[in-house]
């Protein structure tokens, strides 16, 4: 499951090879390894340990797809110590990278030839776009795909430019886009995520994956419970603290799983196994 | 099976220590600690006396430097433009040293079988993969010389959990040694304990294998005399967790815990740990070291999750020796030692955890 | 003096907590006056001596520091008014703690040092430097991480 | 003792109290716990005896905070940080109903066991009790006097007053029959190579576990300094480095001049650290430096580094 290499604990070096500003708080950092090459291969919904070293180091999804063969993203909102530093950081900087770790999303099994139902709020994007784009590059395996996003604002939409000019123009794609409150210059849906999954009323023939912040995870939920989806028919990403990545720091244990090394990827069944404590 | 005289103990020792490191406990400040030996350390009372902390230190230590990191950072006018080819301006250069891995033998004497059961759960955790390399490569090295327990506590309460303090040699120990009157019962158990008896053979005497079935008879009684050697674990264990997770003893019992790490830090099998950094003289090194599940920080993200309060992370770290790693590994992560039973500033602790439970479904049978 | 015999010839590294009204305007006047002190004083500016925790001293020796000093404005002279006369109470009872734990107490020292005493100033840090080079090297409350 | 639980029980069904704090019977001859017993049924469990010695003034931080009064059994050093609580505005003392128990010294469970394994009862430990306890163990029985046995703590005891209660029960003894700065002298006259070999060999041993920092009733802050990771004070290395030694230093600074020498932090430390030993240094330097002071004695006195003269004397200088 772990391709980390030789040491599970020891990085490699990555080097930024290009930084995009997608919203005022988000940034997509291109990573490299420092000869050119990819860093290392990935599932999509997989994870990699990103450090500054002297400051600290953190968890975040990969947020290209493996399809990707040149580099590997990181979409990176600012809200700590370390996302700030990061931030600060420009083109030719080097971090150190390690991982993949975790498991990822079903996309050679359950998700084969299925309908897939994309929710997605705000930064919860991110572990979201490397399956979008997944299987659009191999979108023979997969049937229908829809994909409700929504942001606080329209300058908060993160990968705008992409859902745009990629997304919103492949086939059998529809992609629907919300913003939370009214804005000038916005003509699209306005409204919270939840409430427009239900305007939409998708049918049940599909796989849904969702996240987002937990509060709109857990009404994004009561909404597809409502349209009839069961709890094996929905997937998202959990999110702890995490120090090594590997199922031994003890610190994103929840029941007898390890969220680094049996998650981040849950199906909602599985979750509800767990005691409550995400 | 050999032997030799407890007062010559000391010459033994020092032979050990010639060829190897050797680790034992040590009487410092008036406690009992393992660390490394030197000459004329005090070493009176280490037969009998149970170890602050126990020896998962020799494979675990409480801080290990992991990696150095070194930054060279170039300013971009000082930049020659060769190098701002194909947008990779250098700014910041870090170039990783990996810490050595443990390459040389050494040997940790006066474990218990309790402490032995205790690094039998932390390969679970470090040898499951990913393998954990520093810890494994401290695993392979380590020769363990265990100890059968002369003078068991009232604290103790490892059989409870199978162990048999009397007889190591049944434990993952490489030689098992008893106290038999004024002499030390040696035997040799693994290959590794085997060579190692081979080097000191000189000062051992031979001594038939039934000098410790006395020793053995005697420990075994004396287990049966302590008082919570007859804890019942039923209700633990595999696939318990809804059941206990929601009970509402948690609420009832928790409240004088402090919070501090005490219990985690003396137990032989508590593993979880911490990776930070520390900004040295000419670089960055990256450490690991022991934290609690029972601190306030362990868990904490920005926004504030999880595991917000006492109640729920007192909860956490007596599910997880009990419940949780029984599912997960087929094993409870407590051995019996004793130790947070003696250490507790508030004198909480698994037993009493246990007993509650116990004494709540009596009640509640009573009540039915 | 050949390149080496400066290697060997032991240089104190003192750091210098310089309140911003007065002592640090002192330490600009002892400069611009050419009042010579070592330059191994590493100055840190504060803005008062009672922004001094004692933590920053502690972690000033643990860094390889041999000697602190802390300067600020003459008693009932401080620019906050009070800041000075707490900081006195605070770092009586740390160099006394110091001094308990096996710590020199000519490794610490506090100076009142006002922007019109460029002289004392210059005078102080060369006192005190000499001070901590008798003194040797601090060995006691250095990290070993920081060792060269 | 069933006098006190008499009087505990009537309070609760009174409604004088909606809780009391006290402590639980332990499941071994000497562990009770500090307990919250919420119904006088549950009463039964209370304990009071030589080996309650944990300060249960901290516990009234969260307790004063719930509806109506609590009632908190506690010996006279306890009054102590209870009133500089008070001064801190850390508890409210009108949700507070004190029984100031009587105390005459508690035992020390490390000094019984040394040469006592395996203990499966000791009696004589109570307020009313006899000068010996006798200890009963697998391996043999065995008499120890009371004295003998007392914390550390107990034998500078600061007296058998209550310094703030609303009803006395048990009378209380003072045990003072040692210097209260006798230890921290020793340390002084010793040459600086000694002093800190002294204190190396004990701090060497501290594993940080924060048993001191949590226990300590004027250790009260929301959220402590060490751990805070947004600044460079959260290290959790020890062993090897000058952490732990830093820590106690700072710990101790930060308590000083409100620490009342309630002596839980050496009391509680699992490696038998004397860390009231830098309590008692500052203690004896405020007393020296800015005149004598007791905190919690009185909850509306100036703590004195909060408090400053014109004429105090340098750093440096030895008064």
């Amino acid at each position: 499951m772990c391709n980390c290499g030789h040491d599970s604990l020891v990085p490699q070096i990555g080097i930024i090879t290009g930084i995009t500003q997608e919203t005022p708080d988000v940034k997509t950092f291109r990573v490299n390894a420092p000869d050119g090459g990819k860093l290392f291969e990935h599932m999509p919904g997989q994870c990699a340990m990103v450090c500054v070293p002297g400051v600290s180091e953190g968890m975040f999804s990969i947020t290209s797809s493996p399809t990707n063969k040149e580099f590997q993203e990181f979409s990176i909102k600012k809200c700590g110590i370390l996302t700030e530093q990061l931030h600060s950081l420009q083109v030719g900087d080097e971090v150190t990278v390690r991982g993949p770790y975790g498991n990822n999303f079903p996309v050679e099994t359950e998700f084969k030839g299925k309908n897939l139902l994309f929710i997605a709020g705000g930064i919860g994007l991110a572990p979201l776009r490397s399956v979008i784009n997944y299987c659009l590059d191999n979108r023979e395996n997969y049937g229908r795909i829809d994909i409700l996003y929504g942001s606080r604002s329209a300058d908060d939409l993160v990968k705008l430019k992409e859902i745009q000019e990629v997304w919103m123009k492949a086939p059998n794609v529809n992609v629907y886009l919300t913003i939370d409150r009214e804005q000038e210059g916005w003509d699209g849906h306005v409204g919270f995520v939840p409430t427009y999954l239900k305007e939409i009323g998708f049918s049940t023939d599909c796989i849904g994956i969702v996240c987002g912040p937990p509060i709109m995870i857990k009404f994004v939920l009561q909404g597809l419970k409502e349209m009839g989806f069961t709890d094996e028919q929905i997937y998202t990403t959990l999110e702890l603290r995490m120090k090594c990545g590997i199922g031994k720091c003890g610190r994103c244990n929840i029941g007898s799983k390890f969220v680094c090394k049996d998650g981040p990827v849950f199906r909602f069944d599985q979750i509800d196994e767990l005691p409550n404590e995400y | 099976m050999y032997k030799i005289a407890i007062k010559d103990l000391n010459t033994l020792f020092s032979k050990i220590a010639e060829e190897q490191e050797l680790i034992l406990p040590i009487k410092k400040a008036g406690q009992y600690n393992f660390g490394v030996y030197e000459e004329g350390c005090d070493i009176d009372g280490i037969l009998t006396n149970k170890t602050v902390k126990s020896g998962k230190d020799a494979f675990f230590p409480q801080f290990e430097t992991l990696y150095n990191v070194r930054k060279k950072i170039t300013p971009a006018d000082e930049l020659e433009n060769g190098e701002e080819a194909a947008n990779t301006k250098i700014r910041t250069k870090l170039t990783i040293e990996a810490e050595a891995l443990k390459d040389k033998d050494f040997v940790i004497f006066g474990m218990r079988a309790c402490d032995v059961k205790g690094v039998e759960v932390l390969d679970q955790v470090f040898l499951t993969d990913p393998v954990d390399n520093y810890y494994k490569a401290r695993r392979e090295h380590g020769i363990i010389v265990a100890l059968a327990c002369h003078e068991p506590e009232e604290s103790c309460f490892c059989t409870v959990f199978g162990i048999d303090p009397a007889d190591p040699s049944k434990s993952k120990a490489d030689v098992a040694t008893w106290i038999v009157g004024e002499e030390l019962c040696w035997k040799p158990i693994t290959e590794k304990g085997e060579a190692l008896t081979k080097k000191i053979e000189s000062l051992l005497a031979s001594a038939d294998d039934s000098a410790v079935d006395a020793e053995i008879a005697n420990i075994t009684s004396i287990m049966d005399k302590l008082p919570n050697t007859k804890l019942s674990l039923e209700g633990w264990g595999k696939g318990k967790t809804d059941e206990k997770f929601n009970s509402d003893v948690w609420q009832k019992i928790y409240t004088p815990c402090l919070g501090c790490g005490t219990c985690t830090f003396v137990c032989p099998t508590c593993q979880c740990y911490d990776i930070k950094d520390y900004t040295t003289k000419d670089g960055i090194q990256r450490y690991r070291c022991w934290d609690s599940c029972m601190y306030s920080d362990f868990t904490l993200m920005a926004g504030g999750q999880n595991r917000t309060s006492q109640v729920q992370r007192f909860r956490q770290r007596f599910m997880h020796k009990l419940v949780y790693f029984p599912d997960r590994y087929d094993m409870y992560s407590c051995v019996g030692c004793g130790r947070c039973v003696d250490k507790c500033p508030q004198s909480l602790n698994i037993v009493k955890v246990i007993k509650a439970f116990e004494n709540e479904q009596k009640e509640a049978g009573a009540n039915v | 003096m050949s390149m080496n015999e400066e290697k060997t010839e032991f240089r104190p590294l003192i750091v210098a907590f310089c309140c911003n009204w007065c002592s640090y305007a002192g330490a600009d006047l002892a400069g611009s006056s050419r009042l010579s002190y070592p330059a191994d004083v590493k100055i840190i500016r504060v803005p008062c001596s009672g922004r001094v925790n004692p933590m920053f001293i502690l972690r000033a020796f643990e860094r390889g520091a041999d000697g602190v000093i802390i300067c600020g404005c003459h008693p009932g002279d401080c620019h906050y008014s009070t800041g000075n006369y707490y900081a006195r109470r605070r770092m009586t009872l740390l160099f006394s703690m110091l001094d308990y734990m096996g710590v020199e107490n000519g490794r610490t020292r506090v100076e009142w040092c006002s922007a019109a005493e460029g002289v004392k100033f210059s005078n102080t840090m060369n006192e005190f430097c000499e001070k901590v080079k008798s003194l040797g090297k601090s060995v006691r409350l250095g990290d070993i991480r920081c060792k060269d | 003792m069933q006098g006190l639980i008499d009087r505990l029980t009537a309070l609760l069904s009174d409604g004088t109290v909606a809780r009391v704090i006290g402590w639980k019977k332990g499941d071994m001859a000497y562990n009770p716990e500090p307990h919250m017993f919420e119904t006088a049924e549950s009463l039964k469990d209370f304990v009071y005896d030589g080996f309650c010695g944990a300060n249960l003034s901290k516990m009234m931080i969260e307790a004063s905070k719930l509806e109506g009064k609590t009632a908190v059994c506690l010996k006279p050093c306890d009054t102590y940080s209870f009133n500089q609580l008070i001064r801190e505005h850390r508890v409210v003392r009108e949700n507070a109903y004190i029984i100031g128990v009587g105390c005459r010294g508690k035992l020390d469970i490390e000094k019984i066991k040394k040469g006592n394994k395996g203990i499966t009862s000791i009696s004589g430990t109570e307020l009313d009790g006899s000068d010996d306890i006798k200890i009963e163990t697998i391996y043999g029985d065995k008499n120890i006097s009371y004295k003998d046995a007392l914390l550390d703590r107990c034998h500078v005891c600061k007296g058998k007053d209550h310094m703030i209660f609303d009803e006395v029960w048990g009378e209380s003894k003072d045990t003072a029959d040692q210097e209260r700065f006798a230890e921290v002298e020793k340390i002084e006259a010793m040459t600086p190579e000694e002093k800190f070999a002294f204190f190396r060999n004990e701090l060497s041993k501290c594993i940080r576990c924060n048993a001191c920092r949590n226990v300590c009733p004027a250790c009260s802050c929301r959220k402590c300094i060490f751990d805070n990771t947004k600044f460079d004070a959260q290290q959790k290395a020890n062993v090897v480095s000058f952490e732990e030694r830093m820590f106690h230093i700072i710990r101790a600074f930060h308590v000083a001049g409100r620490c009342t020498d309630c002596g839980e932090c050496s009391r509680v430390c699992p490696e038998g650290i004397p860390l009231h030993l830098f309590n008692r240094k500052f203690i004896k330097d405020i007393d020296k430096f800015y005149g004598e002071f007791q905190a919690g004695k009185d909850p509306e006195a100036q703590s004195p580094l909060t408090d400053f003269t014109f004429e105090d004397i340098e750093p440096g200088e030895r008064g």
